[in-house]
């Protein structure tokens, strides 16, 4: 079984080549069909993953979830595809028709090309760019962009409060989340995803980063929930405040693209967690079948997004102002205080257990210390006071 | 050659969506004219194979310079409003002068010969520019730092509201 | 390589007579800056032009236009201050009508 | 550990600097925060300072292969001044105890700097300002000093100072540390500047530290006219580049002809000037007077600048630049022979002064200058690491010495209080009561047990008491150097210097510690608080521990079992700066000398004043045996008054003189071309000016107000148009340039 899922692309491109075709229209070819494959393989995916977040939100709130359509409510979700394809194409009037239209687009297409930096396994991958991780935040801004023209261009006023939110939250969140990724990377020595795949490959599992960096992993976990919209930092479609947030003018299948968009931008911070901190494709005997690392990935961020789904349907949501400064005066200051750290610890020249247990001794501490702050400040700040749950009276 | 018809496509567009970001009428449409041309110059960023460099490109020009542009816009002008004109008096003026300015730089890059290095690229060039950063270059870039520190709180001083 | 040095170059002229024009002629305080952004990026794509060119094993290149970038990035961040600060007393953004040092 | 981490040098200097600024910019109302601000920061430099230490001593071979790194700062032309650190084997020393002796000093001051008797003097008179009034009062209830967090502020930008001395790897920026402490010294010298005393002639702490700040600057600007021929000459000040042989060989080459003295190469006359800065802040003679008065200061300070430190930092400086003195040659034109005559004069001219004098810290502070006199005749004689060894040694115990008589002058002012307060009502009417005198002290020892043995600890290794203190190894391994390089006159002028030393330091210890007490004061004296304590223990551990690092390997019994740690290390080093060092002979007539004259001294010290101790009133025995030769010495050979008279009365008749002329020579003329002035002014007036000018400016006037109004058109207040115009003459300008070439 000692099969190089490669052989599977370069015996297309041979076939390509073999019907007449020159190399380079071969690889172009190649190139289109990997693409497809990829798209098709995450929109289906998406799908699936729809079902399966609202089922597992049902369980844990003592619901069914949906159970009607299909064996388990598993057609479910194709039912409600369905259902937005034949909805009316709403562009409301005074929108900025161009913008409106370009947004939903831009969404999914900033997280596609995500997926292009992804390792499902050794070698499978769709370029292994040595500037990866800067490459993934490159196409979150992209995305956070798309989400801003949205708002813009619905000539609302809550869409445009959706709008400033996005602002706010995903490029306050992006910082921390930018630090918390390079941690792995400063470890590695490599942006290169594959390269921090293989750095965490050294004894069994104990060389993945989450048992290295735990804060980084949690911290990353937290901007994750953020960048990616989720409960409990999704203010930017506050029901309670903003209506429906950035996405209120819109409809059919244009809100089906920003839904999509939603659970593939899930979807790949789950698959990022799993090789910055999971340890990507690594796991028994891959290196002797290495096709086994795709269902190892595959398995890790099935896990990543069973807990993100876990979170959503649990944790209420956050005030706008608390996200805030939980991020400026909480993530990033440790986060940080981490990079400070771990780059000192590497720079000592010790061997690599030792670098392990320091950074994981920092990481530690770090972590006790800020959930400390935290809680001496939230003593002393109104969050905690009784006063949170008495509405203020304004003065006459 | 494939390529090179592909960077005349991307160079037009480039130019196109420049020449949008001037004379847009509406500011937030030359707003998203000037993120393409962005994305333009990052392409040819990559075709230099300066990746770092192009992937900050995006970072840094897309995803916070033109986001900010875009915020500096909403908080300044009515939601969807119009601009009464977007060019000034001398706009005729100035088009002339700008074309003779490019003409200028065109004659003065042909007359000019450069000694063309047909070398590779390095492989390790980023960690080249993060050795540099730390080595050669480390005063300036604590002074970059500084500059941003400033920068930053410079900004919110300027930008805050004063309460009585 | 793909394309000829002076390519880049004349794509890097182009775009920074694009935004001179656009910092000159603009009304908007905001666009004169978006004018700006356009010249510091055609400046930017000339100076990893000549990297690429003429010294590829040299990083200085890379890092002057990292320096560029970090320069832009203030410069945006100030300017855009300056323009709300503006606004907020003068209830415009339009060059032409701020010309306190006139008076 | 990889030589990384000796980057962690780069850090040393910066933890107090970062304290110093934190208290002065924020900290400054609340007092006790300050300190422990400044504690921290000093604690952290100490830490960081060991591990350099510690990992040059057991780690990578430092002491012959300096671990040099450094980053452009200033580019000159062709050459570039550069920021940067070194360790080598004399860095990790002095690190090693400038950071334990400052750590200790620091903690020390939190017990010391409590609120200062003069002041309740000061508040008596009730001339101060209202709001200082307030902030005094409310500091005496704390029970601190009004001004205590500037006092930590003040050491915080010392440490950074000496610290950042210790890791310079280049000349220029030990200089700038160098300055750094010098301004300290000024600001900690006159800390308690409304101190007045009731004797008119008596020295106060605002003029001490401006004698010490003139005094110093004399050494500093030669020492900067030296740095300045060496920057020419070798083309770089660090110091790497500086002791590469052949810099060393152009700079030794290159010669120069003066009046007097012939010609010379430019080594000597460098490395004169360069010794001419280390004689101000080492103050070595003639520039020695500004230590003494320099007492004036708060006792840590005396202990910090004056003692273990500061004064180290001249030595220091000749230690670190000693490749260039060895290159300048030995014999009759060599800078060698000036460095070991200034130091050995001094030794024995500080050591009889120290004889007489009554205050203690003035003692110490004689004490002081005579030990550094030692380290420079050491030097001088080419014993490169016996002076390094003694000035190691002598900064613990001089500290102790320093931090010692400081609990003892706190002792004894407390007691002061407490014997007026219950017992004689309001004792402040019956004069003024010296607590540094030691004729008020006496019998201290069952007062003051902690304070009194390490205080004898300390007196014991200052006169080298034989094998057990740090003194007696370091002090022995100089005068055996001077023995075998066969320096008769160096030796005999430092043995007896060394007699006199143990006589004086037990004259102290008698005086302060045994038989009966002098005064009340003496009698109700309380012992000092743990925090002040606990630094006298941890140095007097070190005060004796430490010498055994040294012990010659020829000793019998004794070298074996210690190897010579400390000589063989450095010994590497010198061999790689050309020193030829080889290991010392026994020799037994200069061990038998220095154990002689360290005895000797400690049994005429009891001869004197430990048999018969002096009662309350009784004159000191030396007045009457010496007679006038007391007199002289009491009087510091008259130094003060000699300066007086060749610096300090010329200058001021100059300046009268001057006054003089001014207001009679300059005033007269001025007057009159004033007065003819007025004269003109008031013909042009009414002549010229009202009719012709008046028309003309009118004129003027009108026209601009023309062309103003149509040149405004230009001056639109819009960027835009400028820019515009801007842009159209390089077009211009282009088109020219297109047209000519």
């Amino acid at each position: 079984m000692n099969i190089d899922l490669r052989v599977i692309g370069e015996a297309f491109h041979q076939f390509l080549i073999n019907i007449g075709l020159t190399s380079g229209q071969a690889s172009l070819i190649d190139w289109i069909f990997g693409a497809l494959i990829l798209l098709v393989i995450f929109i289906v995916l998406a799908i699936l993953l729809i079902w399966f977040e609202r089922k597992l939100a049902g369980r844990v709130q003592d619901r069914l979830g949906p159970n009607r359509v299909g064996p388990f409510g598993l057609i479910q979700p194709i039912a409600d595809t369905l259902k937005l394809f034949t909805k009316e194409d709403i562009t409301p009037a005074g929108a900025d028709r161009i913008t409106f239209n370009l947004a939903p687009t831009l969404a999914v297409f900033s997280i596609v090309m995500a997926f292009a930096v992804i390792p499902f396994a050794d070698k499978v991958i769709g370029t292994d760019i040595n500037v990866g991780v800067v490459y993934l935040m490159a196409f979150a801004s992209v995305s956070s962009m798309s989400l801003l023209m949205a708002g813009w261009a619905s000539n609302n006023k809550y869409a445009l409060l959706g709008g400033f939110r996005v602002v706010a939250q995903l490029m306050s969140y992006e910082i921390p989340m930018a630090f918390a990724m390079l941690l792995p990377v400063l470890l590695a020595g490599t942006m290169r995803m594959n390269g921090l795949v293989e750095a965490q490959g050294q004894f069994f599992g104990l060389g993945w980063n989450i048992w290295i960096m735990p804060a980084a992993f949690i911290i990353y976990l937290t901007t994750a929930l953020a960048e990616g919209e989720r409960a409990p930092f999704d203010l930017l479609e506050a029901e309670s405040e903003i209506v429906a947030g950035y996405n209120i003018e819109y409809s059919g299948l244009k809100f089906a693209w920003f839904y999509l968009a939603f659970f593939m931008n899930t979807w790949v911070l789950s698959a990022v967690a799993t090789t910055l901190f999971l340890g990507g494709w690594q796991g028994p005997f891959v290196s002797q079948v290495p096709a086994l690392g795709v269902v190892y990935f595959l398995g890790k961020t099935i896990i990543m997004f069973v807990i993100f789904a876990w979170i959503r349907a649990t944790f209420p949501r956050l005030r706008i102002d608390q996200m805030m400064s939980f991020c400026w005066k909480v993530l990033v200051p440790m986060v940080l205080v981490l990079f400070l750290l771990t780059a000192i610890i590497l720079k000592l020249g010790l061997p690599t257990i030792a670098v392990w247990l320091l950074i994981l001794l920092s990481n530690v501490a770090v972590f006790v210390i800020a959930l400390w702050l935290l809680g001496k400040g939230l003593e002393k700040s109104k969050w905690a006071s009784k006063r949170l749950f008495t509405p203020e009276i304004p003065r006459l | 050659m494939a390529l090179q018809i592909l960077f005349l496509i991307v160079a037009i567009l480039t130019l196109g969506s420049a020449i949008g970001t001037v004379i847009a009428r509406n500011l937030f449409h030359a707003a998203l004219f000037l993120i393409g041309t962005f994305a333009g110059v990052a392409f040819f960023y990559v075709l230099l194979q300066a990746e770092f460099l192009a992937v900050s490109q995006v970072v840094v020009y897309i995803g916070a310079i033109a986001t900010l542009i875009i915020f500096a816009i909403m908080l300044t002008r009515s939601v969807m409003g119009r601009e009464a004109g977007a060019l000034n008096q001398w706009a005729g003026i100035v088009a002339v002068a700008s074309a003779l300015i490019i003409a200028a730089l065109i004659w003065l890059f042909t007359i000019v010969k450069f000694d063309v290095n047909p070398q590779p690229v390095p492989d390790d060039a980023i960690a080249q520019i993060g050795k540099g950063f730390v080595s050669t270059y480390v005063i300036p870039f604590e002074v970059v730092s500084i500059l941003l520190l400033v920068a930053l709180i410079g900004a919110i001083m300027l930008a805050r509201e004063r309460h009585q | 390589m793909v394309a000829p040095l002076s390519w880049y170059l004349f794509l890097g002229a182009a775009l920074f007579g694009i935004g001179f024009f656009g910092v000159l002629a603009r009304r908007n305080a905001v666009a004169v800056l978006m004018g700006v952004e356009l010249m510091l990026n055609a400046v930017n794509i000339n100076i990893l032009a000549f990297w690429r060119f003429v010294r590829p094993d040299d990083p200085t290149g890379q890092i002057f236009s990292i320096f560029v970038l970090a320069v832009a990035a203030a410069e945006a961040a100030v300017g855009l201050a300056l323009i709300i600060s503006i606004y907020r007393t003068r209830r415009t953004v339009n060059i032409d009508e701020i010309d306190l040092l006139k008076h | 550990m990889s030589e990384f981490t000796f980057n962690l040098a780069w850090l040393i200097p910066l933890p107090t600097l970062i304290a110093f600024f934190l208290i002065i910019l924020f900290t400054n109302k609340n007092k006790r925060l300050s300190s422990n601000i400044a504690l921290a920061g000093v604690f952290t430099a100490w830490l960081l300072s060991w591990i350099v230490a510690f990992l040059a001593f057991f780690g990578p071979d430092v002491e012959i292969r300096p671990f040099d790194m450094s980053i452009p700062w200033i580019p000159t032309g062709e050459t570039m001044f550069s920021i940067g650190v070194m360790v080598d084997g004399v860095t990790a020393l002095m690190l090693f105890m400038v950071g334990i002796v400052l750590s200790m000093i620091f903690l020390y001051s939190t017990g010391y700097m409590s609120f200062p008797g003069f002041m309740d003097d000061i508040l008596k008179r009730g001339d101060l300002p209202e709001e200082e009034e307030n902030r005094v009062e409310k500091a005496k209830k704390e029970g601190l000093d009004p001004r205590y967090s500037r006092f930590f502020a003040y050491i915080s930008l010392f440490a950074t100072g000496m610290l950042g001395l210790v890791v310079a790897d280049n000349l220029l920026m030990l200089f700038i540390f160098w300055e750094i402490m010098g301004l300290c010294s000024y600001l900690l010298i006159g800390f308690w500047y409304n101190k007045k005393y009731p004797d008119p002639k008596q020295i106060t702490p605002p003029q001490a530290g401006l004698k010490a700040f003139l005094t110093t600057r004399v050494g500093d600007v030669l020492l900067m006219a030296g740095m300045i021929f060496l920057f020419i000459f070798a083309g770089d000040l660090n110091f790497q580049h500086v002791f590469a042989p052949e810099t060393l060989h152009h700079v030794t080459e290159a010669t120069v002809t003066l009046p007097f003295f012939g010609t010379v190469s430019w080594a000597v006359v460098i490395a004169i000037l360069i010794f001419w800065g280390a004689i101000g802040k080492s103050a070595q003679f003639p520039l020695h007077v500004w230590l003494p008065d320099a007492m004036e200061g708060p006792t840590p300070v005396s202990a910090l600048i004056h003692a273990a430190t500061m004064v180290s930092a001249g030595v220091y400086l000749i230690v670190r630049m000693w490749p260039v003195f060895a290159a300048s040659g030995h014999g009759e034109n060599g800078a060698v022979t000036f460095v070991a005559f200034i130091g050995a004069f001094t030794a024995i001219f500080a050591a009889t002064i120290a004889v007489a004098q009554n205050d203690i810290k003035k003692v110490l502070a004689y004490s002081t200058i005579s030990q550094l006199g030692f380290m420079f005749a050491a030097l001088g004689i080419g014993a490169w690491i016996a002076a390094i060894f003694h000035l190691i040694m002598h900064a613990f115990f001089k500290g102790l010495l320093f931090l010692g008589s400081g609990s003892v002058i706190h002792g004894v002012e407390h007691g002061h209080h407490h014997a007026h307060e219950h017992g004689h009502g309001d004792g402040h009417e019956e004069g003024y009561f010296d607590p540094q005198d030691m004729m008020n002290m006496g019998g201290l020892l069952k007062r003051m047990p902690k304070t009194g043995w390490t205080f004898i600890i300390g007196a014991a290794a200052l006169s080298g008491f034989p094998l057990i203190t740090a003194g007696f190894w370091s002090k022995d391994e100089i005068l055996a150097d001077a023995w075998a390089t066969h320096h008769q006159v160096v030796f005999w002028t430092l043995a007896i210097a060394a007699l006199l030393t143990a006589f004086y330091s037990f004259r102290a210890v008698f005086l302060t510690f045994f038989g009966k007490p002098r005064t009340e004061a003496a009698a109700h004296a309380p012992e000092s608080v743990n925090s002040m304590t606990l630094p006298l223990m941890v140095l007097a551990f070190f005060a004796v521990v430490l010498g055994w690092i040294g012990i010659p390997e020829s000793w019998t019994f004794l070298g074996p079992l210690a190897a010579n740690p400390l000589g063989g290390y450095l010994g590497e080093m010198a061999e790689t700066y050309g020193l030829h060092h080889a290991e010392l002979p026994f020799i037994p007539v200069a061990v038998s000398v220095s154990m002689i004259v360290a005895l000797g001294g400690i049994f005429l010290a009891w001869l004197v004043y430990g048999r018969k101790p002096l009662q309350a009133g009784q004159q000191d025995p030396l007045v009457r045996w010496l007679g006038p030769v007391h007199k002289v010495l009491k009087n510091k050979y008259y130094f003060d008054e000699f300066y007086d008279l060749i610096a300090v009365r010329p200058t001021l008749w100059l300046a009268r003189a001057a006054y003089w002329f001014d207001r009679t020579v300059i005033d007269f003329i001025v007057n009159t071309v004033g007065r003819f002035g007025r004269w003109i002014a008031h013909f042009t007036r009414t002549a010229i000016d009202e009719w012709f000018i008046d028309g003309a400016v009118n004129g003027t006037g009108l026209v601009a107000t023309a062309t103003g109004s149509v040149l405004r058109l230009v001056q639109s207040g819009q960027v835009q148009q400028y820019l515009l115009v801007m842009l159209l003459t390089v077009l211009i300008l282009i088109g020219v340039a297109e047209i000519i070439f």
